[in-house]
């Protein structure tokens, strides 16, 4: 079916097909209006293969309107009215469903109506028809867009409604796109001098349609010189990819050691500074996430800043908790830091249980805000994700105000002074149960933080914080105890060592090898990366 | 109401603490009949299992509605095996020994059912497992009302295929059910032409949160020109982050559609749906089936969970058709006793939620229809294909090397889980 | 001379420890160039220091000059970056770590006393006893009539017999040190390195702690650190003054004190 | 020597005492006394007890280390799950050709992942004598080479008790990988039987309770002679003064090493017991929240006395049994206050407070 040469893409035979289609139809007679309308009707038909012929059949359409029903379609707002056996366009607002014709846009009024549902093979037509129709649109993003969508689609027509607008074409990256999607095309051309001038134009592209395209030409092209250059070019091509890919996984270990990082942080002030064997840090960050999800329940239009005001509510909420387990239980346990453990983990279980009983079992949806989802697209070979983007920028950010907290306020020199010599803090006249009570309560807040923003990235559950917390004191262990620096190394280390032995060993092994390094490093250096300095830290 | 039945729960159960001792045999009451839940309340898989116990509370209570079983009341002992594998072995013979429960409902992932097969066997109890799984086991005791690979996995690949897939990545949780379906997935492909540079397999741990190589594999994988499709046994919280970084990564369902038997409705409601439109999942039922008995069991099920957002999912649809055919044969035996029971099951039917009806087979699964959804934004699915006719459940595979001569048939004269249509022998799974 | 390897007692059953060592010279202990530094922190500065058998020698100087550090570098508690350590002539201390510098009859007692204080002062001793120490010896170990004796007569020369059942714990701070120097002695060391003895002391406790000193140089090699300088003069035939990490000056105590550097280095102060 | 190890401990003294009781009353109340008697004992509790008793010896091990020795070991339970392991791969071995599919040697999970032979680990697990000889070698080589190495280098304090978890964590994924040749999640299950016992008889449950009683009495006695030696002795001042203990001439990473490795054998030991006795041996006995709750056994009775390990892990366990039973919505917050509780108002555990009693 598809006559070309070469490989095509996934979606590309069906576009090929509606294309030829059109260009057959242009010559003989438009769909007509009535005809239009009885198409129309197939869109409420259950079968989805009719459905699809139905959509195939109003793209090839000449009518005006077709655009806007497809669009309409593509967005989910046509509907057959209940009752009345009809497709129309329903816009929903609060309960009411209003509806208005699809072919003139005239309001019907109210009413009962059912969504039309699609399948991936109806999308997939519907944005190849869309594209087609939108390359010669009056907005450049929308012809940039098609011309994107019509990469690597080297049906005779496609190229020829490329080339048209190529020459009327006046943005500089539209034609950027089309003089792609255009050599990507002409590799299958019958000369060898059209054939080499598009390998020409391929050079350094690093849309994987382009190297698709040119991979069988490397291979067996007739002509000695098209092969020699698709070859060099391929190999360019390759080592631009391995070099995008090495920065891809280094951008990968960066995200999971932010992760790591704000994951530990907290534990590295409850844990590093005041000795508190916490294992009821995991459950900290989940109150942070849950209060995600209560700020989000409760602002439900605002979701694209809830996030912002889930910050400061998950420090105040985790840290008030930290406060009253500090109040409650763990003043009475300085010095005893093991026994801090089995306490802690006591706490743990019973506030796994209440979220458990007050909440939900399940997991809850906590959503991503549009500005956290999707990916800044940096090359056609690498995009970096949003969400892990913030999360490390965030992690950084963290990690620097609780530098300056612990470094240049009155807070923070006296939690120094606590956690160097409590005695003598005291007799200097720092009000310890104080401190303390701050301090738990800040690597408290700070885990609540922490909660924020891996609920952008995983489950919200009550479990959710048995999974941080090993992975929480290997990095704090292996940072260096008391050291905040250490941690913030420690975690992107660990983070990166995971995703560079990930390709190759797999996930489990990967991380199998890195407790086995830390195992060993700890032996190397019993007290971790950064270890605390002086004598007292001996003994 | 949760928190005043904790109230009760408690007062109630120091009282019975203090009458219970553990040397103090349990009585059991003669004028109820007792059913078992077996399933988590706490640890990992609470978040899956706990929905079927409510379900088997909805269940009971409405069987009491109806006026019981038998003339006699029924009454649920729920028990709480905490994700703990031991533990649902010892909960397993708690229910079957100190409660004499006739029968039980419970258990989520195969390692769960097989630490309780042996106690089931021994003290010849029943018990009803609703959860797809990989198959290869019949047991005398046990009835799998979930999916069997033939009834998910396979019409699954068959639908994709038909959409023009050629590539496959098979990506799934490193435990039995994902690594044997992907071995039954991996022997269909080949034998219908699919190569081996064509399949991509990767496993990953429990509870995997960071996607971001695999998802940008998986993308390079299916940028080579083909058309791609991802066939998913990831395990349910693993999948959140998966679909998360799915949709960052701009993985569209038009792009390479992902295909998922560990996702469901309840998993959905835990993710934001819209950057996943058109990924798809294969079961036996959806929330969205438009049937007047499913339109009843979800109106029964919100007015039990007094929550009308609560949705349901496929194995609590297991544990209706379970619960419904267990109550025939218990009528039909007119006793509660298991071996009766067994043997009055195999070949009841009792009406789906699909518009169909569910058989118990000889071999102790049951007739499904298959159903693929594609995800909508309402976290929903929409049904865009499903099988003519119902499948009934195959225990043993015939595309694993190591079983396509066995079958279970649990009627005379086989009575033999595992039997050998070569050697005609039973290979030892036999009833007592 | 570093490859050969230093043989201990249960290792040469046939030789006594003194054979074991060559100490024809007199000397038991040589220090030798030995630098150590923390982070930069020049703790020990290319210090050389030697003690005699027999000797009963103290070492003072201000705060920082090193003192401690120089016991833990004899003790191999911190390895210098530069020097060497002999016990004897045959012994390189360097390459042994510090349960085999015990063993090869080096005892120290701490600046702050340590003694096992859940057990009781009887068993602090038992413990400390010269002996086989590896494992299943220790399992093993029956206390005989003669190690009982010897116990006994430490305990009377530490004067803690009155509280021999009792918990180590409960001892006064001064009591604490005696028994630790009542454990160095069930050590049986030639070598005893004392740090701050009479820190916290009674007067009267000093006293009977300088006697007991006095009394085990001798027998044993004695090199006492301490601040106090009245204790000093009360024991001392040779005092070593340290200042940062070098050896300042050597001699009596009166000729010591006389010396204008070290009257500088501890007026300065 | 069992007599002056046993002197002045009077709650061993009671704990022996109760264990010889059930060793003799358990067989008899279980296999003699008709079903329908009050006095019987049914097999779900037979079980129940003999899975305590596992546990109460790997308590046992646990305060050897942590009571007497300092170490917090958050990794027992890595050797308690190797002892299981080895027992299991016997039992699997002793399936024979009972299993699913008949394969007369390979275990089912290998013919199900169409394994061909038996890899080399898993030869000679066909003889009993072999499964329990690796049963203790196995915790017991990885326990001597894990803490010569940390011992040597002074690992101490929480650095040591967090790559114990790091040692725990690493071997739960790597027996989660079906590669590995262990069953993965699944494990190893369906045992048939033991020795030629049947499994599922009650008179095996009864002989394996008695086992665990026995291994329990012995392992008790065994720490006892160890803590009432001078080796003991020596234990407790490393504990107490580490650095002294060398300056007085005892190789501390060697006595640590010794005692590290005895304990995780007798981890090991409970491990083997309680798999014929529970049916199942999975990764997740690795899990480091487990070996945490090992060490929570031992606060809740009482550290640095043994017999309190003992009695800590009985009576959690019997507490989690009850709770999961009689409030399974709610069992935790009473489990987790337990916890808290005990830290904060009974430091010295349970039998502290009962030795309070005994003293005022």
């Amino acid at each position: 079916m598809s006559s070309s040469r070469h490989g095509t893409r996934g979606n590309a035979p069906i576009l090929a097909k509606l294309l030829l289609f059109l260009t057959c139809l242009t010559l003989t007679t438009g769909l007509s209006a009535e005809t239009l309308e009885a198409t129309l009707a197939q869109l409420a038909e259950r079968s989805f293969k009719v459905k699809l012929e139905a959509v195939e059949s109003i793209a090839t359409s000449e009518d005006g309107r077709a655009l806007s029903i497809l669009e309409a379609l593509a967005a989910g707002e046509l509907y057959t009215w209940k009752g009345v056996p009809r497709v129309v366009i329903g816009r929903k607002s609060g309960r009411t469903m209003h509806l208005l014709d699809p072919l003139t846009g005239q309001a019907l009024g109210e009413g009962r109506a059912k969504k039309i549902i699609l399948n991936n093979a109806m999308r997939v037509a519907l944005r190849g028809a869309i594209a087609a129709r939108t390359l010669s649109s009056p907005d450049p993003a929308a012809r940039l867009g098609a011309a994107r969508e019509m990469l690597g689609d080297t049906s005779p027509a496609a190229t020829k409604a490329l080339a048209t607008q190529l020459e009327r074409e006046q943005d500089a990256e539209v034609r950027a796109a089309i003089t792609l999607a255009l050599a990507i095309a002409r590799l299958g051309a019958q000369e060898a001098d059209t054939r080499l001038a598009a390998v020409t134009a391929l050079e350094a592209s690093l849309y994987p349609e382009a190297r698709n395209a040119l991979l069988p030409l490397a291979e067996a092209d007739p002509d000695p010189a098209v092969k020699a250059a698709a070859t060099k070019t391929l190999e360019d091509i390759d080592q631009l990819l391995a070099w995008n890919a090495r920065a891809e996984t280094l951008f990968f270990g960066l995200s999971l050691g932010s992760v790591l990082v704000l994951a530990a942080i907290g534990l590295a002030i409850t844990f590093g500074v005041m000795g508190v064997i916490n294992m009821a840090h995991g459950e900290l960050i989940m109150l942070g996430a849950y209060t995600t999800y209560l700020v989000q329940s409760a602002l439900p239009g605002w979701i694209d800043y809830s996030l912002v005001l889930a910050i400061p509510a998950a420090f105040i909420v985790s840290g008030l908790f930290g406060i009253a387990i500090e109040r409650t239980v763990i003043r009475f346990l300085y010095g005893r830091p093991l026994e801090t453990l089995l306490a802690t983990f006591g706490i743990s279980l019973i506030l796994q249980q209440l979220v458990r009983t007050f909440i939900s079992a399940q997991n809850v949806v906590v959503q991503n805000p549009s500005w956290m989802s999707g990916s800044w697209q940096i090359n056609p070979a690498l995009a970096l994700t949003y969400n892990r983007l913030y999360i490390l920028i965030f992690a950084l950010l963290v990690f620097a105000a609780l530098l300056v907290i612990l470094r240049r306020t009155a807070l923070g020199l006296e939690v120094r002074a606590v956690s160097q010599n409590r005695a003598m803090a005291r007799a200097m006249g720092v009000r310890s149960e104080r401190v303390d009570a701050l301090t738990f309560g800040l690597g408290a807040g700070i885990a609540g933080v922490a909660g924020v923003a891996l609920s952008q990235l995983t489950n919200v559950g009550p479990n959710m914080g048995q999974a941080y917390i090993i992975d929480s004191f290997m990095v704090v262990v292996f940072g260096g105890v008391g050291n905040l620096w250490g941690t913030l190394v420690g975690g992107m280390t660990l983070g990166i060592a995971n995703k560079v032995m990930e390709p190759w060993a797999g996930a489990v092994l990967a991380k199998i090898l890195v407790l086995i390094f830390i195992i060993l490093f700890i032996q190397k250096r019993p007290r971790g990366l950064f270890p605390q300095r002086g004598r007292a830290a001996e003994g | 109401m949760r928190i005043s039945s904790l109230i009760r729960q408690v007062v109630l159960g120091s009282g019975l603490a203090l009458s219970l001792g553990i040397t103090v045999p349990g009585h059991a009451a003669d004028d109820t009949i007792k059913v078992g839940v077996l399933h988590s309340l706490s640890g990992t898989m609470a978040i899956s299992e706990t929905t079927l116990k409510d379900t088997v509370l909805m269940l009971v209570e409405e069987q009491n509605k109806k006026g019981g079983l038998l003339g006699k009341e029924l009454e649920a002992v729920v028990v709480d095996p905490a994700s703990n594998w031991p533990l649902f072995a010892e909960k397993a013979r708690e229910l079957l020994e100190k409660d004499k429960v006739a029968a039980v409902f419970g258990c989520w992932t195969s390692v769960s059912r097989k630490s309780v097969l042996p106690v089931f066997e021994e003290l010849n109890g029943l018990l009803f497992y609703p959860v797809q799984y990989e198959g290869e086991e019949s047991s005398k005791n046990v009835f799998y009302t979930g999916a069997a690979p033939n009834q998910q996995a396979i019409p699954a690949v068959d639908y994709l295929m038909d959409q023009g897939v050629e590539r496959w990545v098979l990506a799934g949780t490193d435990y039995v059910y994902p690594r044997t379906t992907n071995k039954i997935l991996e022997a269909y492909l080949k034998q219908k032409g699919v190569a081996d540079e064509d399949i991509l397999i990767n496993y990953t741990p429990f509870g995997h949160s960071d996607w971001q190589s695999i998802v940008s594999d998986i993308k390079k994988f299916g940028s080579a020109g083909k058309k791609t499709a991802v066939v998913s046994t990831i395990n349910g919280d693993a999948n959140v982050p998966f679909y998360k970084e799915l949709g960052n990564q701009g993985i569209s369902a038009e792009n390479i559609p992902v295909v998922a038997f560990s996702v469901g409705e309840e998993e959905l409601s835990g993710i934001d749906t819209k950057p996943l439109v058109g990924h798809l999942a294969a079961w036996n039922y959806f929330m969205s089936v438009d049937t007047p008995e499913n339109a009843t069991f979800i109106e029964a099920w919100h007015a039990f969970t007094k929550d009308s957002k609560r949705v349901t999912n496929d194995p609590m649809e297991a544990h209706l058709i379970g619960f419904n055919l267990w109550a025939k044969a218990v009528e039909k035996a007119g006793t509660t006793d298991t071996d009766a029971v067994e043997q009055a099951i195999i070949g009841l039917e009792t009406p789906n939620l699909t518009g169909g009806m569910a058989k118990m087979l000889p071999n102790h699964h049951i007739t499904k229809p298959v159903l693929i959804g594609e995800i909508q934004e309402d976290g929903q699915f929409a049904v865009v294909w499903e099988t003519e006719e119902t499948v009934p459940g195959d225990a043993w595979s015939d595309y694993l090397p190591g079983s396509k001569d066995l079958k279970a048939d649990w009627t005379a004269p086989i009575k033999c889980g595992n039997y050998n249509t070569k050697t005609e022998t039973c290979l030892g799974s036999e009833g007592m | 001379m570093g490859g050969q390897v230093a043989r201990w007692q249960y290792l040469n059953p046939g030789k006594t420890l003194a054979e074991t060592l060559n100490i024809s010279h007199k000397t038991l202990l040589y220090v030798e160039g030995v630098t150590v530094s923390f982070d930069g922190f020049r703790a020990l500065n290319d210090l050389s220091f030697y003690v005699d058998l027999g000797e009963l020698r103290c070492v003072i100087g201000p705060n920082g000059a090193g003192k401690t550090t120089m016991m833990d570098v004899v003790t191999g508690k911190t390895r210098p970056d530069s020097g060497y350590v002999f016990f004897g002539q045959t012994i390189n201390l360097l390459e042994l770590d510090e349960p085999r510098i015990a063993q090869a009859g080096i005892g120290r007692k701490f600046q702050k006393p340590t003694v096992f204080e859940s057990h009781s002062v009887f068993e602090n001793l038992e413990l400390a006893m010269a002996g086989d120490k590896r494992v299943w010896p220790t399992l093993r170990a029956r206390l005989s009539g003669e190690q009982r004796d010897r116990i006994d007569e430490v305990l009377g020369i530490v004067g803690l017999r009155e509280q021999a059942r009792g918990l180590a714990g409960a001892l006064s701070h001064g009591q604490k040190q005696w028994l630790e120097i009542g454990m160095l002695l069930m050590q049986d060391p030639l070598l005893l390195l004392v740090d701050e003895p009479v820190a916290g002391m009674t007067h009267q406790e000093m006293d009977r702690t300088a006697e007991l000193l006095r009394s085990l140089a001798g027998r044993h090699s004695v090199v006492v650190v301490e601040h106090d300088m009245d204790f000093v003069r009360s024991i001392a035939k040779r005092v070593t003054v340290l200042h940062q990490g070098a050896v300042l000056a050597e001699g009596s105590m009166d000729d010591v004190q006389q010396d204008p550097r070290v009257v500088e280095v501890y007026l300065g102060e | 020597m069992i007599i002056r190890a046993m002197k002045d401990d009077t709650g061993g003294q009671i704990l022996l005492a109760v264990l010889l009781a059930a060793v003799l009353l358990v067989p008899i109340l279980s296999l003699a006394v008709p079903d329908s008697s009050p006095l019987h004992l049914s097999t779900y509790t037979v079980t129940l007890l003999g899975k305590y008793l596992c546990y109460a010896l790997l308590a046992v091990a646990v305060d050897l280390v942590w009571g007497y020795l300092g170490i917090l070991s958050l990794g027992h339970g890595a050797f308690f799950a190797l002892g299981g392991y080895a027992m299991g791969m016997y039992l699997m071995r002793q399936i024979g050709d009972r299993g699913v599919y008949g394969d007369p040697v390979l275990p089912d999970f290998m013919v199900f992942l169409d394994w061909k032979e038996l890899p080399w680990f898993w030869q000679g697990f066909d003889m009993f004598w072999f499964a329990a000889l690796m049963a203790l070698l196995a915790p017991g080589v990885l326990a001597y080479l894990f803490g010569y190495l940390a011992f040597r280098s002074r690992v101490t304090g929480v650095y040591l008790s967090i790559i114990t978890q790091a040692l725990t964590y690493a071997l739960m994924l790597a027996f989660f990988r079906n590669e590995m040749g262990f069953g993965g999640n699944n494990g190893l299950t369906d045992f048939k039987d033991l020795l030629g016992f049947d499994l599922q008889s009650d008179a095996t449950r009864a002989g394996l309770f008695v086992a665990s009683a026995l291994a329990l009495g012995l392992g008790y006695l065994a720490c006892r002679i160890i803590v009432t030696s001078r080796l003991g002795r020596v234990t407790v001042a490393i504990r107490d003064a580490e650095s002294r203990t060398r300056f007085i001439g005892y190789r501390v990473e060697q006595i640590k090493a010794a005692i590290f490795t005895f304990s995780a054998m007798l981890a090991g030991l409970a491990g083997a017991l309680y798999v014929p006795q529970v049916g199942i041996i999975n990764p997740s006995e690795f899990s480091p929240i487990n070996s945490i709750e090992i060490v929570i056994w031992v606060a809740v009775g009482g550290r640095a006395t043994l017999y309190g390990a003992a009695v800590g892990a009985l009576m959690v366990n019997y507490g989690k049994s009850l709770f999961t039973a009689v409030f399974p919505d709610a069992w935790l917050f009473a489990l987790g206050g337990l916890f808290v509780l005990v830290t904060l108002l009974l430091p010295r555990g349970l039998t502290g407070l009962l030795r309070q009693r005994s003293a005022g």
